[in-house]
This record gives C-alpha cells, structure tokens and sequence, in this order.
C-alpha cells in the first residue's frame, strides 16, 4: 500500500521531468540541433521508464517512446537544421502531452501542438508551404470533430476530466475526427501528401507515421473505454479498416515513390488496427474481447517500430523514385530491412506475423460468435485483410529487393536499422507477455506460458508459440546445416542467357503485372497512366488546388496509377459502410 | 477424344531397336580407286569418321555399312549416372543438329529413361552439348556458359562441325571429353555416346 | 504481283527481278516512357532452338517493341568454286530446309545452263519437298504444343516426327535428304510415306486452353508476307502454283488460306497442308534418275516453296564454277514479320508468337560470299 | 512425454523427408507413361537430389548470406511444418502446438518470403522476372490459403488441424456442403502452390517461368535443398489435403499404427495422383493472366464454404 502510494510520487515526478526534458529539447533547439536532438532523445527514455509504470495505455506509451528514441537518434546523427530540431522536439512534446493528458482540454492543447509543429516543419523543410497547407487544413477538420466530441461529451458529464459516458454520439464524433488524422479513407493526404511528396525528412515522417497516428487509435481507444459499446460502430470500422488495409496494400504494391508505398503501407497498417479496435468494439464475448485487444496492441507495437525502421531505411538512399534511386547495400541495412519487410508482410516468427495471426484469428472466431448476417462483416474483413497481407508482401518484396538486394555492396551503414530489425522477432518473443491471462496451455512439449492459444468456446480454437518458432527454427536450420555437409562454393555471373548484360529490371517493371491484371482497378493504360481528376475529386480538394496539380504530376511520376480513384474507392467504400450498418 | 485416353490408347512406344540408317553410318572400303574427298576425311586410305560430312562424294567406293558412327568418349563421370541433365548450346548450327538432339527426347528414344534430361540453365546442368562451328560472336557466350556450370562437368561435341568444323568452318576450341561425330548424328549415335559417357559403359 | 523478297542487288516478286531492295513500309518504333527497360532474351536460350538474341523494351510484362540481334552468322564462301563443292555447302545451310535449298540451287543452276530435267527427277523433287514440309509443319506444332506444355499431343508430334524422318532417310538415304540431289542427279530409291493420323492431330483444337494462347497473338496481315504467314492472313500465295518447273498443278494441287492472320491461322494452315501433301505424295512416284548438264554459262533463278515460304537462289555459273551466288531465305522475311507482329502482347506470349512462323535461324543470318 | 509420442514422431516427421520424393516420382513416371514414353525411374528425384548434393555451390556476383543460406532456412521451415499437421499420424506428436492452422499458413508464406529473397538477391533479369509473377499472384494465392483453412476451421469451430480431422470423420459433416466446396478450393490451390498444369509446368521456356525462376541460380546443395523441400511442400499441402479435406478416414494409432499409416498415405496419395495426372494431361497451360481467375474462383469457393457455414451459424 504504501509502496504503491511511493510509486504514485515516483511517477508522478517522472512525468514532470520527462516534459521538462522535451521542453529543454525545444530550448537547445535555437542554440544547437545535435544538443536538442540528444535531449529529446533522453527525454524519450525516460518516457519510455514512465510508460512502464503505468497501466492499461502501457504499450502506447513504451511504443511511442521508442519510435521518437530512435527517430532523435537518427536525426542527431544525420539532421543539422536548427529549424527542424525545433519542430521535430516541438512535434513530440505536443504528441507526449496528449499522450499524459488527463482531460480534453490538455488533450486538444497536445493535440494542436502536436499538428503545429508537424505542419511548420513539414513547410520549413524545402521551403514549400502548399502541402502544409494541406495537412494542417485536415489537421483541423479533425480537430473540430473532436472538440464537437469533448464538448458533447461535456454536456454529459459537466466535466472536462475523462469519464466514463452513457452516450455513443461522443464516440462516433471523435472517432471519425482520429480516423482523418490516421489517415484512413478520404482524408487519407493527411497522411500520405506530406511524407509523400518528400516535404518531410526520414525521421520526422517516421513519428508522423507512427507516432501520431499512434495518437489517434489511443484517443480511440481512450473514448471507447469511456462511451458504452455500440456494434454499429464495431462494424463499421471492421469494415473501412478492411477496406483500408487491401487497398493501402494494393497502391502501396504500385506505388514507385519510395516514401509513398511506405506511406501507402501505413495506411494499410492503420486500417488494421481499426478493424482490431472494431472487433474490440463488435464482440460481447469477455474472451474474444481480451484477445481483440491482444491483437490490437502487438498490431501497435508492429506497425510503429517496423515501419519507423523503414522510414528510417529511407534516409540511406538517394532519391525518391524506386526505378530511379542509387544506394550501397550493407550487412546491417541488407538484414534490418528482411526482418522488418518480414514484418510487415505479417510473417511468424516476427511481431507482425504474430499480429496478424491473432487479427484474423479474432475476425474468424467473431464471425462465429456474433452470428448471423452481422457475422458476415468479420469474415468478409478476414478475408480482405489476407489479400491485403499478399500486396503488403509483394510491395515490402520490392521495397528490400531495390533499396538493398540488389544492389552493389558499400560501406557499413545502418546499424540503427539493424537493431529495429532485431527487435522484430524479439518483440514476437515478448509479445506472450501481452497476450490476456489464458496462456500457459501445458500442452504436449511446450514450455509453459511459450503459447498464445486463443482460447475459444471451451477447446482452444487454435494457438502459436512464437518463442518455440524462434528456438526451433534455428536448430532446425543448424541441424540441415550439419546434415548437408561442406559445399564448395565459387562466385560467378549471373546467368543471362549469356548475353553478359546485368540486371536491367526496374522497380517499377517488377510491379507491372498487377498493373496489367487489375487494369480495370487500378485505371492505368499500359506502361503511362490514366490521370483523370475528376469532378467527385476537385469537389474535395478545393481548399488543396496545389494538391490536384502535384497529383497529377506525382501520380504520372511515381504513382502510376490515378491517386483520385483511390479517394473515390475508399469513399465509396465509407458510404456503403455507413448503409450496410445503418439500412 | 481426350488426350489423356488417347495418351492411354497408343500404349508406350519406346523402342530397344532402331532401324538402320544409311547415310550417316560407318564408311568401309568396297573398291579400289581414287576419292576427292572435300573435307579430307581420307588420308592414306583409313577413313576418318570426325572429318566425314557423309555428302556421298566417295561413293560408291566407300560404302555405308548401316552400323552407327561411333563416338569417342575420352572421360565419363560415373556421378551422373542415373541423373544427367544436358545444357545445350549453338554456336553456330545448320539447325540439323539442334533438330536430331531434340528429338532423342521422341518416344520412340525417350533419354528420359536412362535418366538423362535437358535443362534451361547451365546452373543444373552436368554437360555442354556443343553443336556447330565457331561463330565470332558466340565465343564468349559459350565461355560464359561453360563458367556458368558447376563441376564436376561434361563438355560434349555433337556433330561434325563442332568436332572438326567439317565443311563450312573452324570447331569451336573447348576440349571435348565426348565426341559424337556424323552429319547430322543420328537420334541413336547421340544417345549411345550419352549413355556412355555419364556410366562409362 | 506481290513482293517476295531481296534477292542479292535486285527485289524478287512473283513476276521476276525488280529493281532492288525492295520497299517495306516502315515499322511503328515503340519507345519507353518512366519505368521502361530492355530486356534481353537470349542469345543462348533454352526456349530457342537456336542461338539468336531479342531485345525487348518493355514496362515489366508488357512488349512495346523488339529488336532481334543475330549471333551466330556464319560466313560462307563459294566464290570460284566448283559446282559440287557448293552444292554440299547449299545442303548444310539449312539442313532442316535441305531439300528446298538444294532443289531450288538445283533449278537456278539448271536454269542457267538451259536444261530441263525429267519427269522422273521432278516428281522426286515434289516428294522430297512435300516430304520435308510434313517434317517441318509437324516439327512448328509440336513446338507450340511444347510452349503451351501440352503434354500428350507434345510427345505424340515427336512421335510423327521422327517417324517421317526414318520415312525420309528408307525413301532416300538420309534423314535430311543430304546427298540425295546431286548434279543432273536424283538419288531417292522409292517413296516410303510415314503414317499420320490426321484426324488425331485435329484433336489439338478441342482443347480451349491450347487454342487460346494462339488467337489474336502476333497478327500480321502484310501483303509482303510469304507461306504460311500469308496464306493464314487470307493471300493466296504460294511458289508451287506460280513456278512452272516444279509441276504441282498435275498432282491436283490447292492451296489453303485462313483469314486471321494471327499464330493459331498458321498452325490451321499448317496443319491443312500435312493432309494436303500427304495427298500430292499419294499420286507421286519415286526412282533413281540421271541426266546430262551441259557445260555452259549463264546466270539463272531458282525458286520453290520452303516449308516456310519462298526460297529462291540466283547463281551466275562460269566453267563449272560459281561467280555469284545469291540466297533469299524465307526465314529473314518472317523474321521481319515476327518483329512486326510481337509488340502489344506480353511475355508468355512470345514462345507461340516466335514458333508459329517456323523461322530458321541458320538461314536467316549466313552471308555467303 | 513417452516414447511411444516420440516414436510416433520420428515417423512422421522421416516419414515425409523420405518419402515426399516418391509422390513426385512416381507421378512423373506415369505422365510419361500417358505420353507414350517409357519414362524415368520413380526414384529419378532421388538420384538427383544425391547428384547435386555432390556439386559444387555457384555463387552470383552479387549475392551474399541470403543467397547461400536462405535454402537451408526454407528446407527447416517444411521441416516443422511436418511436426504441426497431421500428415502421417493422425494424432498430436511433439511440438505439434507450435503453430495452428493459420499459423501454418503463415509459416507456409514465410518459406515463400525467403525464397523470393533469396532469388532476389542473384539480382538477374530472368529472375527477377519470375519473382514479379509469383508476387503478383501471391495476393490471391495466401488470401486463399487462409480462407480454406478458416473454411474448415469454422466448420469444425476450431483451428487445430487434429481435432477438425476427427470431426470430419463422420459422413454427414464430411458431405456437409461448405465442406466440399472447401475441398474444391483447395485442390486448386494445391494445383498452384505446387506448381502444376493448368497453371505452369517446368519446360525449356524461360519467357513462361513462375516459380522456376526462384532456382534458376542455384546449383548444388542449395538447389538440392529447395528441390527437397519443394517435393516436401507438395506433400505437405497434398496431405492435408487427403487427411482434413479429401480422404480423412483410415489413419491408425499408436507407434505401429504410425509405421502402418505411411502405408495407408500411400493408397491415399495414389488417388491424389491420378486425379492430378489426368488433370495434367488432358490440360495445357493457361495464359499467365488466367491464372489470376483460377485463383479467383478457388477464393471465391472458399468464400461460399465461409459464408454458408456463418449463416448455418446464425
């Protein structure tokens, strides 16, 4: 008793000095960037220590922790900019402060400070403020939806302090306000525009797409642990996140913008974590409702540090273009980014496969719980997330194949993203420690506690054991290894028919079959694309002209496909959404 | 009809025996007299199988004898023998060559059952079939593609002009451990000199 | 009148020599915007049964354009050498085409020195050449057959291959008819004619699958084309009715057209002409023949139909001896129409495209001097 | 845990590293058969792996650690997967928790990733051509994976492979319609995933390869490997097919039962064999794009399977 009241003081000072250690990054800022950079960095440690100290928003706080770790290293390692140290510590002191905040006043203040500073470093960077515009032009519509949300949510309680509501309204409100900053459907610019169109530098879009997105699900998440549940709103975001995840995918495996397929795979992530929090929100059943939450954190923790690393892949290569870019391969990078891209594409043994597994793991045991027609709308996502996973394994195939496979081998570089890479599989390790209190089936040679069974309807429905994956699998290998004897090995050319040409294949060739094949999905005309901007389109982005101009260029350039088809899918997608929950 | 009953109906066609051929087979001396032979295949009266283009000039004073042309295996390699993939290339063929060495995969030949097979990179293969003469440009293919083969490797020549560039050139200089002469060589000469050549039989 | 082909100097059309080269409209050159690449197939492919090389501009899959670069030319000297000689290096240029290529340098060099040859010796010229285009038309579908890896009919057409070749080599010595014409010369014993069942092979367009790789791929609807290519696309072009030498218009011959154009019109004709031949070689007989060649001097044409198309030789002889010889294989014209035909398609299908024209590299890239 | 589970294990696990090559052999044979050719040995993938395991390894120019190492991760990862389903014995043996169903799956990708790698890391035109097919049809080839094994696992109402075998046992689930629409789907994925006519097949054209291209710079071991564990991958995915889907019945217990059962997977598998050799070679080869609506159809059946089954639920 005692002891915890200590902690109590113990944290709450913890919390006072990691502010002022992100406030004291801002200060050094003006005088010298590394300083500043060094001083966010610790200021994240020791986030990080106070994440874990607290409860259920534990994993929110050691992810988001981690993501501004590593991207202040590597920016005091690479960025020298006194303009960009400001906005960068700036952008994580607003993020932290509605990540602490203990009602919706301090909650939007973080939140618009948190927006500002993104907006000003995404414009100071390149000196072009159009796509500032832009993000901060969404960045507001979100903002109104939520404070719309607080205030109905006031009007209940008569408090600004979090507490609990007997009204959805609050819930849909906020909600749809944090899906536009996550960047799903139509709004998607928000998320996509500035990381894109190369206004924001490796680390910043980092904690764009990881840590402020981040943001977003935890003020869901942070709403529907406060509003009663509403099945309504469960399905609909199992079916945008669904949406979002296979055409994220499917653009991200088309897209030739380096930035842009790991921005377009960022909102595929995020669709996926939407559909875990509208299963969260779908199922009635205690044990399915802990294993959604199961899946809806390991997919946090996924997605914010794989694709940090990534991002962070992206400041080793020069140029923005995948058929145009040149870069050196070295071990560290060559091995982070496997691992990583192995996540990504959500296979075992990594973090992300365990996500994946438990996502759709849940989706299949919901569709059978929930029952009847409504158990259609997880199934359905089930399945739209596995071809999702497909794409996201071609493009992240890509991605690694041009960005380090293939090319020529250079200097050591890289080792931060070697380390995020090994977290991946550690983390799967970790990820039992998550998982809700039905583990340790003493089954047949398991060690106890290794397994993550979803226990379902009495007999497990189905269990994996990433920590028996990851000591199997290696003595296996060693064993084959052993087995097959020495070989004899001798470096050659590749066989070219014998011509003696070397590789001539372009990133963007290797991702043309899907352009052939889903021509009548994707509207592109062989080889040059289709950049019709349509009415629906320019409706929208009136208050972003520029937006339209630069999507035309970027979608001729890199996108190769029309950006505006994309909006009008997952616009229809929302509508029909809305009539299948509604009708 | 489906082809699967009628892959049924025709039963296995694959044959021990081959009918004889005439032209190219072995070449004995039935008369006296005086030959111009134009590829020199007869010096002082021995007949030399690797320069003869069998183009009938010495007729009739040297015959056909029916029996196949025989082929000289210098070294056979008894790890391929149940399992013998074949690259072949053409460094500058008539088309004859290409054409009688596909057709040891008929199934009135079928190599398949000695467990040899064909291959479309050098990475699987165990031996170079070399056909043709030696065409400038194909030099340095066919060094690649002999690099491009894992040992222990076979480099076999198929066909006059890869063994002594019969009337239209010069052979292609790689050594050859198998040696199948003929103008074209027969389906049957090229799969006796294989089986040879990967048991040693 | 229609173009056949460049022959040496001058542009051979079927009403004779014209004033060369001949005129070709100009090909459509595809060129690549972002993201477009080159891709070289070859030169030592095992998908190719010779060694040749295709570059091909392309944005992944998809074939804008392609260019065909030649590897394995031979050069070949006949200049001053006498006839005989030559004539072993005619067989050997093409030796699948053996038959066409010796009996139309034959019919040029008999031209040129004013003879005619005799019945006996012609009506073995007809069956070499029906013989040898059954050979290569079952040869161009197994090919395709092969392509689409269908298996049976693949295995099944070897199987008629290496038939017509034991019939060849019963009937005349060799399994090519190397040896088999000689100077004022016909060597073929007797005809043997390989059995083929006709109807089986029909069998192939039953299959749906097969069919489709072969419709609307590589469609060529030039008035320049030759053989097979033209009569698929509708001409009715064919050396055996428009030379007098060979007598095909007393065997009861007619030609077969298609109107397509596209690789499954040329497998159709092609198959057609098996039966056709078949038939033409029901009503020829086969024995040895000798006649007298004057030793004169002149310049004359040869021309048959190849397997493939037209095949004509123009030989300038001068005591016994070459002067000039000059060569036009049907293969480099239906290399230009392949070249013509490929783009807008994709990859895979290229093998059925390139097969269905039945091209010869060795003919199509020796230089003979 | 016993000896009898340990014994029981042995077998499995030997029991598809050794006898995986025969299925592919024995098939082979009778392909030839069909074409009118003798054919080669049923051991013929036998002797070839033993040849190649005798070869020297060539090593691209610019490839590195994935390349030289990536088939003995690929080899293991068939080999666990052994472990997990039941491909010989019908009942739970060691490490068989390890993974379900879905998990299965996911390892089954897993094994594919690193091929891709691997093949990637040649970089070669003619590689790299291949590698672009196989992702491009890799959407719709793992969404169906996953929805035939959730097929059943919802039939079944659990995703342990073992127990939906014993629940399919009984006739009226096994006529059950979901169920057999989830069999259809998955012998066309089979018929994908092995890489087998109507969709592609191993010829001399380089201008068709798919998965042909992902070896097409090995030699050696490695080529040894990825060829063994391919033929393992077959009869890994062709047994399921039997146990759970197709012929679940039969499968004896105990660690005589378990030497038996081999022999009742070989009656099996010659079902397995002539329905797919009749297949092979009455059919040819669709054009590549076809094979995108092959797919399509197969995750539709599974589609029809999970959606008829939820609404039984209902």
């Amino acid at each position: 008793m005692v002891s915890d009241m200590y902690l109590q003081i113990d944290k709450f000072y913890l919390e006072i000095v990691t502010l002022l250690t992100m406030i004291t990054a801002l200060a050094l800022s003006l005088w010298s960037a590394r300083a500043s950079h060094v001083v966010a960095a610790i200021s994240s440690s020791l986030f990080i220590l106070y994440g874990l100290y607290s409860g259920e928003f534990r994993v929110f706080y050691v992810v988001s922790g981690l993501v501004w770790l590593f991207s202040s290293t590597f920016s005091a390692l690479h960025d020298r900019e006194r303009w960009y140290s400001l906005t960068f510590s700036g952008t994580l002191l607003g993020i932290m402060i509605t990540l602490l905040s203990q009602n919706y006043l301090e909650f939007l203040t973080g939140w618009e400070l948190m927006t500002l500073f993104a907006y000003a470093s995404i414009g100071v960077y390149r000196r072009e403020w159009r796509p500032g515009y832009t993000f901060l032009a969404f960045g507001e519509v979100s903002t109104v939806l939520l404070i719309a949300g607080f205030i109905l949510a006031y009007q209940e309680t008569g408090t600004f302090l979090f507490h609990t509501l007997t009204d959805t309204l609050p819930l849909w409100f906020t909600t749809f306000g944090f899906t536009v900053k996550m960047g799903i459907f139509p709004f998607l610019m928000v998320e996509w525009l500035p990381i894109a169109h190369g206004n924001a530098k490796p680390s910043l879009s980092s904690v764009l797409s990881a840590s402020m997105t981040l943001a977003g699900v935890y003020g869901i998440y942070k709403m529907m642990s406060l509003c009663p549940q509403t099945q309504a709103l469960g399905g609909v975001l199992i079916l945008i996140g669904a949406f979002s995840v296979l055409f994220g995918a499917l653009y991200s495996y088309v897209s030739d913008h380096m930035k842009g397929m790991l921005a377009f795979s960022t909102i595929e992530n995020n669709g996926a974590i939407l559909t875990a929090l509208g299963s969260l929100e779908l199922s009635a059943d205690p044990v399915l409702k802990a294993f959604a939450q199961f899946s809806l954190m390991v997919y946090v923790v996924a997605h914010s540090l794989a694709k940090t690393g990534l991002f962070l892949v992206a400041g080793y290569v020069h140029g923005e273009s995948m058929s145009t870019l040149s870069t050196q391969r070295s071990f560290s990078l060559e091995i982070g980014t496997t691992l990583l891209t192995a996540s990504m594409s959500g296979l075992l043994p990594t973090v992300g496969g365990v996500a994946v597994w438990s996502l759709l793991e849940t989706l299949f045991m919901e569709s059978i719980s929930v029952g009847g027609i409504l158990g259609l709308i997880p199934l359905l996502a089930g399945v739209m997330v596995g071809m999702g996973e497909g794409f996201a394994t071609g493009a992240m195939a890509r991605f690694t194949s041009f960005t380090s496979l293939v090319r020529p081998r250079g200097g050591e570089r890289g080792r931060l993203v070697l380390l995020i890479g090994v977290l991946m599989p550690v983390l799967a390790l970790l990820s039992y420690l998550l998982s809700p209190e039905m583990a340790g089936a003493a089954s047949l040679g398991m060690f106890s506690n290794s397994l993550i069974p979803s226990g379902y309807s009495g007999g497990s429905f189905g269990g994996i054991s990433p920590l028996y994956v990851l000591i199997i699998l290696p003595i296996l290998s060693l064993i084959t290894y052993l087995a097959s004897g020495r070989r004899r090995v001798r470096t050659v050319d590749p066989w070219d028919n014998g011509s003696g040409r070397r590789l001539t294949y372009t990133s963007f060739g290797m991702a043309n079959n899907i352009r052939l094949m889903l021509r009548f999905v994707l509207r592109t005309r062989k080889g040059a694309v289709e950049t019709s901007a349509d009415v629906f389109w320019r409706a929208i982005l009136q208050l972003v002209r520029g937006y339209v101009r630069f999507s035309r260029a970027f979608s001729r350039a890199y996108m190769n496909s029309s950006i505006s088809w994309y909006m009008i899918y997952m616009i229809l997608a929302f509508i029909v959404v809305i009539l299948v929950v509604f009708l | 009809m489906n082809w699967f009953l009628r892959g049924i109906r025709r039963g296995i066609l694959t044959e021990k025996e081959f009918p004889q051929v005439q032209w190219p087979s072995e070449l004995h001396r039935s008369k006296e007299g005086e030959v111009k032979c134009p590829t020199d295949a007869l010096k002082e009266d021995r007949w030399d199988p690797n320069r003869c283009i069998f183009c009938r000039a010495c007729e009739p004073i040297l015959s056909p004898t029916g029996r196949s042309v025989q082929a000289q295996v210098k070294r056979s390699e008894p790890s391929f023998r149940r399992s013998f993939y074949l690259y072949p290339i053409d460094v500058g063929t008539c088309g004859g060559c290409n054409l009688e060495f596909r057709l040891i995969a008929s199934p009135q030949h079928d190599m398949t059952r000695f467990g040899i097979f064909l291959t479309n990179t050098p990475r699987h293969a165990d031996a170079l079939v070399v056909m043709g003469v030696m065409t400038p440009k194909m030099e340095e293919v066919l060094r690649r593609a002999y690099d491009a083969m894992p040992e222990p490797k076979l480099v076999i020549l198929l066909g006059v002009c890869a063994v002594s560039g019969g009337i239209l050139g010069m052979p292609p200089d790689i050594r050859g451990d198998v040696v199948i002469p003929g103008c074209p060589p027969t389906p049957e000469s090229i799969l006796r000199a294989l089986v040879e050549a990967k048991s040693g039989e | 009148m229609r173009i056949i082909g460049d022959l040496g100097p001058h542009c051979l059309t079927s009403e004779g020599l014209a004033e060369g080269p001949c005129k070709y409209s100009r090909p459509t050159i595809g060129e690549g915007g972002y993201g477009s690449f080159n891709f070289l197939y070859g030169p030592s492919a095992g998908g190719l049964l010779e060694s040749v090389a295709f570059d091909i501009l392309t944005y992944g899959e998809s074939i804008e354009d392609v260019r065909a670069l030649s590897y394995k030319t031979r050069h070949i000297k006949v200049g001053g050498l006498p006839l005989r000689d030559v004539l072993f290096k005619v067989e050997r240029i093409n030796v699948p085409f053996a038959a066409s290529h010796t009996i139309a340098f034959l019919t040029a060099v008999e031209n040129a020195l004013g003879v005619s040859p005799p019945e006996e010796v012609v009506e073995s010229r007809i069956a070499q050449l029906e013989l040898e285009r059954i050979r290569n038309n079952l040869l161009v579908i197994q090919r395709l057959a092969e392509a689409a890896s269908f298996l049976v009919p693949t295995y099944r057409l070897l199987y008629y291959v290496e038939e017509v070749n034991r019939a060849i080599s019963r009937s005349c010595g060799h399994r090519y008819f190397l040896g088999a014409n000689y100077l004022g010369e016909s060597r073929c014993q007797e005809l043997h004619l390989p059995r083929i069942d006709v109807e089986e092979l029909r069998d192939l367009l039953s299959n749906r699958i097969f069919i489709d790789r072969l419709q609307g791929n590589g469609v060529v609807k030039e008035d320049w084309a030759i053989g097979p290519a033209a009569r698929a696309a509708g001409f009715s072009y064919d050396a055996r009715l428009e030379v007098p030498e060979l007598k095909y218009r007393d065997h009861g011959f007619k030609i077969v057209t298609e109107s397509k154009g596209d690789a499954f019109s040329r497998m159709l004709v092609r198959l057609e002409e098996i039966e056709v031949s078949l038939k033409i070689l029901e009503g020829v007989e086969v024995k040895p023949r000798r006649f007298e060649l004057p030793s004169r001097e002149g310049r004359g044409i040869g021309r048959v139909e190849s397997p493939s198309g037209d095949l004509a030789y123009m030989v300038q002889v001068e005591q016994g001896s070459i002067k000039e010889l000059h060569l036009l294989p049907p293969s480099r014209i239906n290399i230009l129409l392949f070249l013509r035909s490929m783009p807008e398609n994709i990859f895979t299908d290229f093998p059925f495209n390139w097969e269905s024209f039945g091209i010869w590299i060795s003919e199509a890239e020796v230089s003979i001097s | 845990m016993s000896w009898d589970v340990i014994s029981e294990t042995i077998t499995q696990v030997l029991g598809v590293l050794l006898l995986s090559p025969l299925y592919a052999g024995i098939l082979d044979r009778l392909k030839a058969v069909v074409e009118g050719r003798r054919g080669p040995s049923v051991l013929q993938p036998y002797y070839d792996l033993v040849k190649l395991s005798r070869k020297e390894t060539l090593l691209p120019r610019n490839a590195g650690n994935i390349f030289l190492n990536g088939p003995y991760l690929v080899f293991s990862i068939y080999l666990l997967i052994s472990f997990v389903i039941p491909v010989v014995y019908p009942r739970p043996v060691i490490f068989t928790p390890t993974v379900d169903f879905l998990g299965g799956a996911l390892l089954f990708s897993l094994a594919g990733f690193i091929k891709v790698y691997e093949a990637m890391e040649s970089s070669s035109n003619l590689v790299t051509l291949g590698v672009s097919r196989a992702l491009s049809f890799s959407y719709l080839g793992e969404a169906t994976l996953l929805t035939v094994f959730i097929a059943v696992a919802l039939i079944t109402g659990t995703n342990n492979p073992y127990v939906t075998m014993q629940y399919v046992q009984s006739l009226g689930h096994y006529l059950f319609l979901p169920h057999v629409s989830a069999t259809v789907a998955f012998y066309m994925l089979w018929l994908f995933e092995t890489g087998r006519l109507p969709l592609e097949s191993s010829g001399m054209s380089e201008m068709g390869m798919i998965d042909d291209s992902l070896v097409y710079e090995y030699s050696g071991k490695g080529l040894m490997l990825l060829r063994w564990g391919s033929y393992i991958k077959s009869y890994l995915l062709g047994s399921v097919f039997l146990n759970v889907f197709l012929l679940p019945w039969g499968l004896l217990t105990g660690p005589l039962g378990a030497i038996l059962d081999l022999g009742v997977m070989f009656l099996k598998w010659m079902v397995l064999i002539l329905v797919t050799l009749v297949v092979e070679t009455s059919l040819a080869k669709f054009r590549l794009f076809k094979v995108q609506d092959f797919l399509a159809v197969a995750l539709v059946l599974s589609l029809i399977s999970l959606i008829l089954t939820v609404i039984g639920n209902g």
